[in-house]
């Protein structure tokens, strides 16, 4: 698993390029938080073009992501998600918190 | 008639999640899958491998089993494991349930499983483990022979 | 230290010669290896289930056991059969020694297993069966952690 | 394991993609032997230019197929050999019956 940081504003976009599992979710969380953290930043962007697997994982990775957001004021946005992880995430009822959309500057024209 | 079998044991590592997927992934291979039934394979086998790792030996080390099945154009994996055992499997299976939500964990395992497979049957006793069946049923594929 | 071993059990099918590379390329891939090195593990296994399948079983049907084992920069690889075992171990290891022209067996096998692998070991029964032991040392890798 | 085959006079050209083991070997040499017989052919050029994996069954593979061969006369060649089938081949002396060559043609110069 390959993450890029990239910060705009207020707003972190991290790229994700592999395979999102348990194994790797430990050592991503870690990543971010402590990166979100230090910055003092509010909205998180999740860019997934280059996620070529997740699975629920996931799911508990972004709800993380959303609830440390949520107490801060920011959003969460996907973009670039493929129909299979929409799929997973309609499962689990995470379209009504988090916004999908197909571009970067789709979700920072919405924030 | 088309069949073939495998078993695999692992350690209950994290790492072996990703090995895992790859191995069922390469078994099903055989069967001509579609990218989009073979990405069904790979999330339900990773699923079921990282709950025994998780939930079934709470990352203490044990012994993971995984056992495929092909009979024409139906593959059964079993995933198996000597862990801590599961108290009431039909909370268990409830969407959104989850015992460690301390680790992220979404509660969402079972029913990725379920949706992503055409059977999921799971027994457990507690003390004693784990097993997790799946079937998955190849469209596209046609024996030879 | 790093480590990690699995356990694979497959029919004595010749189309299971393919997946049973695969698998052992995929856990060596822990490894970080070279595409060489990779290729050479590959080659390696391909030959022992080969003739595990071909000479172990002459094409009955039996189980192989591939068995792995990472320790730092090192794996090891077992290939057993249970089938009827070598007769006389030195003279099956000499290049262009095969029981088996007539199915256009070169003798190369065990001389492909030593140039690529670092170690090979060869223990067979008459009648009980036959256990490779092949260890590879991958150069580039340096354990983490 | 995809074959081609291309007659050129009396010569057979196989070119061979995917992987050569036990397992592929045995249909292999059916084909081959058979499309050779049955179009009366003299020479074979093997085209390794697509094979990714070969062991120990490859060298059989072309060591009956040089004895059919040379009981008509005719001749063996390899192309497009990867460094990796060379060594395979020089440790069981092939070498020294089949000639190698880096196209199609210079063996068909050589016939
Ligand atoms: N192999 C197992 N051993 C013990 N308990 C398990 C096992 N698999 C699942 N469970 C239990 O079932 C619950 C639901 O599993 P699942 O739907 O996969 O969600 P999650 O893994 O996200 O918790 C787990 O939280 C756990 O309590
Ligand atoms: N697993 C096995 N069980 C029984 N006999 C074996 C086994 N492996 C190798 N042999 C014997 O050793 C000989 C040499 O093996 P090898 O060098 O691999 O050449 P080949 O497979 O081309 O015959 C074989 O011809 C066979 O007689």
């Amino acid at each position: 698993m390959q993450l890029n940081f990239k910060v705009i504003d207020k707003t972190l976009v991290i790229s994700f390029n592999g395979e999102l599992d348990h194994h790797m979710a430990d050592e991503v969380r870690t990543k971010i938080d402590s990166y979100y953290v230090e910055k003092s930043l509010k909205n998180i962007v999740f860019d997934l073009k280059g996620l070529n697997f997740m699975d629920s994982a996931g799911i508990g990775l972004i709800m993380g992501r959303y609830k440390i957001a949520s107490q801060n004021g920011g959003k969460i946005y996907l973009i670039n998600a493929s129909s299979r992880v929409k799929k997973i995430l309609n499962m689990s009822g995470m379209m009504k918190i988090v916004k999908i959309y197909d571009s970067l500057n789709d979700a920072l024209d919405n924030l | 008639m088309f069949n073939n079998n495998m078993k695999l044991e692992i350690p209950s590592k994290s790492q072996n999640e990703a090995f895992a997927r790859v191995v069922v992934a390469s078994f099903a291979s055989q069967l001509d899958p579609t990218i989009e039934e073979l990405a069904d394979v790979k999330t339900a086998v990773s699923e079921a491998v990282t709950n025994s790792i998780i939930h079934g030996y709470e990352n203490t080390t044990g012994t993971i089993i995984i056992e495929c099945k092909i009979e024409d154009a139906q593959l059964e994996i079993v995933v198996k494991d000597e862990g801590k055992g599961i108290d009431d499997i039909n909370k268990a299976m409830e969407p959104l349930y989850t015992s460690k939500p301390e680790l992220e964990r979404s509660g969402m395992g079972f029913t990725v499983m379920e949706s992503f497979m055409d059977e999921l049957e799971v027994e457990s006793e507690i003390g004693k483990g784990t097993r997790v069946k799946m079937v998955k049923k190849f469209r596209s594929f046609s024996a030879e022979e």
